[in-house]
């Protein structure tokens, strides 16, 4: 998108998702919330612009950049060499540590360990990625359409393990409070905001937000808002 | 069995608040050729139709083949193999042909094998003059055809009574008299029959009892002779005088 | 402008190709039971039996007027509780069978009831029995009357079952996901995917058209 | 940072329907111009406009809906003619539901008996009121079941709308979902929803059906 | 405006490879008034039927009134308002009244006025001896009945030519006459009439000339008397000679 259109219209169309808590979500009266959107504003106000927010899915999240119907995403899109031969990412802006979960008795320690186990992952996620990359032959793995189907099926006994962020991790374990534990490490994972090729001077602009509010407490601000703990140091250091 | 092929007592039909048929009495002989004739709208198809119990009745009963109709649902099922049944508007089943028409009831009720019921069927439609019409679709005859049809296919199933609803109505004369002479030969053959028939010549000719309805009653009934010759009541005497 | 580069999708065609059988075998199958069911239930429908009747209605107007996503999330995920668990692609097809009997049993009962009082009559008049009048003399011609919304319903069907990837089974759809995550060639894939669906519908409507020349050319009544 | 299933997230979907009312009048305007021309034209006597009929129909009955909005919306945008999300939702609906209704449609104009149409020529009456007055109102005894379930699918069908950006009541029960792992308090509560949209319509099919087995045929 | 009502040339009619119309050549003078019989298949409803263009024709011309059918599809819209037709087997609306029926063509294509239209309905009912149907459904009147409604709403467009196919099949002797009295009158009236009838008495008492057909010829045509009288070909005679 270009800098100068969006300077002249007074806003930037920023897609995020509200499916996605405590990232993206809609508070009690449908409007956007949670860590992505207070992002979100904090970039637009950097900018000088006002910030139009557009809700989109996981699915749909990246035709939406590159058709031009947002400017940028700040929807929790995981930095992967993939996407990145696809838009342009900032520095990261957030993160996440992904491992695989399961029932309390389960004996699974490594990946090798998988191997005759069923596994569910949300279909197009970074630890469907991540479980794809290290689960050994024998391994099945059943990919749901989001993560709530994933942990419905892990809930209601189809499954014994799931591929999973520490962050919904914990909303799981407040529902079933000890029933499960973490197995194994798989990856952190740092998110960008993204924007379309060829959109240099936004990019620029983007990034030059990113590390301030990396350094001015900006970003630990938020994430203690919504994470309960300062922005950890795995994104703080990344490039 | 007894002697009596039809017993029908005290028949009441509605058609919701219309009297369709009044206390109709009517007894049919083993054999017996009746003909019932009648202004239109007076209750013949009505009457045929309650026979095998396609119209149910709501009050009297019906004794076919010494079986009591009105009694229960199994006993019609059986009957109705017996009874054959010449539609007025012939009710051909659009989808088969001239001769699966012919041949599916013989095959399913009766077990005839296949090869026996085409033959059965090829000669009751050569009969009625139409056997190079067998692997036509009903909607590629003429109605007359469509008629000879209806009437084939009801005898492939040797029935021992015959209902015909105006069987001739869409005949030209020669027609007519070829199926009258088919008629006449399955009379001959001992087969009671009950035509409804605007042809008076057929009822002078086969008839052993000619019945005349109105409005829903059997206002008059004799012998060919005397009902043409003598006619009794008023409305019957009309009617004969329009014919001559 | 968007730079086209279909090369990620047609490196990883196989996938694709492999999804699209699946689609093909689970919708087949679904058709063939969902038929079973729908003349079923429209004979039950049209039956005289007045609790047969009810309870057909309860599961017909259950299961039209509910999501079939709302459907395979119940099945999938709500029998175990009572202690009925299925493999997703089974739990798809159960799924797929039950709704598309809802819909056809209304159909093919719209069906049957377009057929002429005086065709049943003749069958009645022939001795035949209420079964071989339905057999023979009833559902071919109800079945022609109301055979461009059957197939219709049934090339439905084929697209919506790619709802199923919900409950993690696999069919055309959940290929053409896996691959968007892996390549996020987003337009090329839909692109193909749409290309692919519509090749699996042209191939049901020509069997379709094969099986309506088999059985319902006869020349329509007058 | 889970959240309890609250009135306001029933409230949030409840809110949500108005989307689904929305695309499904749309839906429901366009498809039944549009099936109608469609029923028309490939029961018509030229057999340019059957062909042309019969090539719609397989095109937008043989491809998903998904499939259609997302190249309609992104599609378009992408060749650099953007479109405003709800006009791409009424396009890509009324193509999809003209040809599944065209289809249903021109099978019941076909059940009628070709005798009706010759009485009808035969009474001098012009193509349309042909249509209108003879064939088309039998023809409606045939189609109704079928069409109300068609459109009870169609309603269900808007959720697809999603895609391009839509929280109609689907959406709204993922995203409640997704903030709660309530499935079944969520999902029960759409479903019953649903059933609300969709319920009138069955029992309208009903009532319309009985009033036409009133004049049925021997 | 020509002298001749209908003029047939050269006209051939196939059914798929059937050929059931040949060379059919026919000149109807305005008010004449029209029998055509002939054996059952012989193409007697067909070669009506092409004269309202119900059935496309594959060579030859015919015009009516006065307008070349063939030559263009606005045409046949005009002929057709002036062209009534009775069918072989009604075809009836079923979803409309009587009353219906017979208003529906009048007041779409004529625009008359439903009051009026009403009162024509009624009219003719009474004609045909059924004005007590007007409100029913067609499955809920007899064959006659049927059969009288059907040529009520063909009168109720006061047509210039009406074309009857078998007008009188399912009627009993009594309404045979009191239809043949009403056709009788509509001659006089000096309407054209074409009918397809078996019924001889009528042709010799109204036919102007009668027609014989057999497999898609006119074989004989002529004035009653020498048709019946003095019939030239083989075909008739036998035709004839089953009647008598
Ligand atoms: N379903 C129905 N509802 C109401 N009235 C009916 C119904 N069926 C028949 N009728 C009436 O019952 C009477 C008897 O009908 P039926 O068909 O037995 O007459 P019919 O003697 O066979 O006459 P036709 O010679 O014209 O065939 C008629 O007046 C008819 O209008
Ligand atoms: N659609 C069709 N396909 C094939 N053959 C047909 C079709 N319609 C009619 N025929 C044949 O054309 C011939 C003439 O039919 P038509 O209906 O004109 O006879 P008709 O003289 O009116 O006989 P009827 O007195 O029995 O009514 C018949 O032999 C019939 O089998
Ligand atoms: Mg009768
Ligand atoms: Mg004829």
């Amino acid at each position: 998108a270009d800098l100068a259109a969006i300077e002249s219209a007074g806003t930037i169309k920023v897609g995020m998702l509200v499916d996605f808590p405590p990232f993206g979500i809609q508070d009690a009266s449908g409007t956007p919330d949670g860590y992505d959107a207070d992002v979100a504003k904090a970039l637009a106000e950097s900018l000088g612009v006002q910030a139009q927010i557009v809700p989109v899915t996981g699915p749909n999240r990246i035709p939406y950049l590159l058709s031009g119907q947002v400017d940028v995403l700040v929807a929790s899109l995981g930095i992967t060499e993939e996407r990145a031969q696809r838009v342009d990412f900032s520095a990261p802006y957030a993160g996440i540590s992904i491992a695989v979960y399961g029932a309390t008795g389960t004996e699974v320690a490594e990946p090798a360990d998988l191997a005759g186990q069923t596994i569910a992952v949300a279909r197009a996620s970074t630890q469907d990625t991540g479980v794809t990359e290290v689960a050994p032959e024998g391994t099945e793995i059943r990919r749901f359409d989001d993560d709530a189907s994933a942990v419905q099926a892990l809930l209601s006994g189809q499954v014994n393990l799931i591929g999973l962020s520490n962050v919904v991790f914990l909303q799981v374990d407040k529902v079933a409070a000890g029933k499960f534990d973490k197995k194994f490490d798989l990856s952190s994972q740092v998110q960008g905001i993204a924007v379309a090729p060829g959109s240099d001077a936004l990019l620029e602009k983007v990034n030059a937000f990113v590390q301030t509010a990396r350094s001015d407490g900006t970003l630990d601000e938020i994430h203690q808002k919504w994470l309960g703990e300062p922005l950890p140091d795995f994104v703080k250091t990344a490039e | 069995m007894t002697e009596d092929a039809i017993i029908m007592r005290a028949v009441n039909k509605y058609y919701g608040g219309f009297h369709a048929l009044a206390d109709i009495d009517l007894t049919v002989r083993r054999g017996e050729r009746i003909v019932i004739c009648g202004p239109s709208g007076s209750g013949k198809s009505t009457l045929i139709r309650t026979i095998n119990q396609l119209e149910p009745i709501q009050s009297g009963s019906i004794v076919v083949d010494g079986v009591e109709l009105t009694a229960g649902g199994d006993n019609v099922a059986k009957v109705r193999q017996d009874v054959g049944m010449v539609f007025q508007n012939f009710n051909l089943f659009p989808h088969m042909t001239v001769l699966e028409n012919c041949v599916l009831s013989p095959m399913k009720t009766r077990k005839t094998p296949r090869a026996e019921a085409e033959a059965t069927a090829r000669h009751y439609l050569e009969r009625v003059k139409i056997p190079e019409q067998a692997d036509k679709y009903p909607a590629q005859l003429s109605g007359g055809q469509q008629q000879r049809v209806a009437i084939a296919r009801a005898l492939c199933m040797k029935p021992r009574i015959m209902l015909f609803d105006e069987p001739t109505s869409a005949l030209d004369p020669e027609m007519v008299k070829e199926v009258l002479d088919t008629m006449i030969d399955l009379a001959r053959e001992g087969m009671t029959m009950l035509c409804v028939t605007h042809e008076m010549e057929f009822a002078r000719a086969v008839a052993d009892r000619v019945i005349f309805m109105d409005k829903g009653v059997i206002v008059e009934e004799g012998a060919p002779d005397a009902f043409f010759g003598n006619p009794q009541n008023d409305r019957l005497r009309n009617f004969l005088g329009q014919i001559a | 402008m968007y730079q086209f580069n279909f090369q990620p999708v047609f490196d990883n065609l196989d996938l694709l190709l492999y999804g699209a059988w699946l689609t093909v075998r689970l919708s087949f199958l679904a058709m063939i039971l969902g038929l079973v069911v729908s003349l079923l239930g429209a004979v039950a429908k049209t039956s005289g039996i007045r609790p047969l009747r009810w309870l057909v209605d309860v599961y017909v107007e259950v299961i039209r007027n509910t999501p079939f996503l709302i459907q395979i999330f119940f099945i999938f995920f709500g029998l175990p509780a009572v202690g009925i668990s299925m493999s997703p692609n089974t739990a798809a097809l159960v799924a797929l069978v039950i709704n598309v009997g809802a819909y056809g049993t209304e159909i093919i009962r719209a069906g049957i009831e377009s057929i002429p009082k005086g065709q049943i009559e003749a069958g009645r008049a022939l001795g035949l029995s209420p079964v071989h009048i339905f057999r023979y003399v009833v559902v071919v011609p109800a079945l022609r009357n109301i055979y461009p919304a059957l197939t219709s319903q049934f090339i439905y069907l084929m697209l919506t079952s790619s709802v199923v990837s919900v409950i993690s089974a696999n069919d055309l759809a959940s290929a053409g996901a896996d691959l968007n995550a892996r390549t996020f060639a987003s337009f090329e894939i839909y692109l193909v995917l749409t290309v692919m669906y519509f090749l699996l519908a042209l191939g049901f409507s020509t069997l379709f058209g094969v099986v309506r020349r088999a059985f319902f050319t006869y020349p329509a009544s007058r | 940072m889970i959240r309890e299933f609250s009135s306001a997230d029933v409230m949030f979907i409840v809110m949500a329907v108005r989307w689904t009312l929305v695309l499904s009048a749309v839906a429901f305007l366009g498809g039944a111009v549009g099936g109608l021309l469609i029923a028309l034209a490939r029961t018509s006597g030229s057999k340019a406009l059957r062909r042309i009929s019969a090539g719609f129909i397989q095109v937008f009955q043989g491809t998903p809906l998904l499939m259609q909005l997302f190249l309609v919306y992104f599609g378009l945008a992408v060749v650099g003619l953007p479109i405003d999300p709800l006009l791409a939702a009424a396009v890509a609906l009324t193509l999809h539901a003209s040809a599944y209704l065209g289809e249903i449609w021109r099978g019941s104009i076909e059940a009628v008996p070709s005798g009706q149409t010759e009485a009808a020529t035969a009474l001098a009456l012009s193509y349309p009121h042909r249509m209108r007055h003879v064939v088309l109102p039998q023809a409606m005894r045939i189609a109704t079941a079928p069409t109300v379930g068609f459109l009870v699918q169609l309603i269900k069908g808007t959720s697809l709308a999603s895609i391009i950006g839509f929280t109609e009541l689907t959406r709204a029960g993922q995203i409640v979902n997704n903030a709660t792992f309530k499935p079944f308090l969520v999902f029960g509560t759409v479903a019953i929803l649903y059933f609300i949209l969709c319920w009138p319509l069955s029992l309208m099919a009903r009532r319309l059906e009985a009033r036409m087995r009133l004049a049925v045929t021997r």
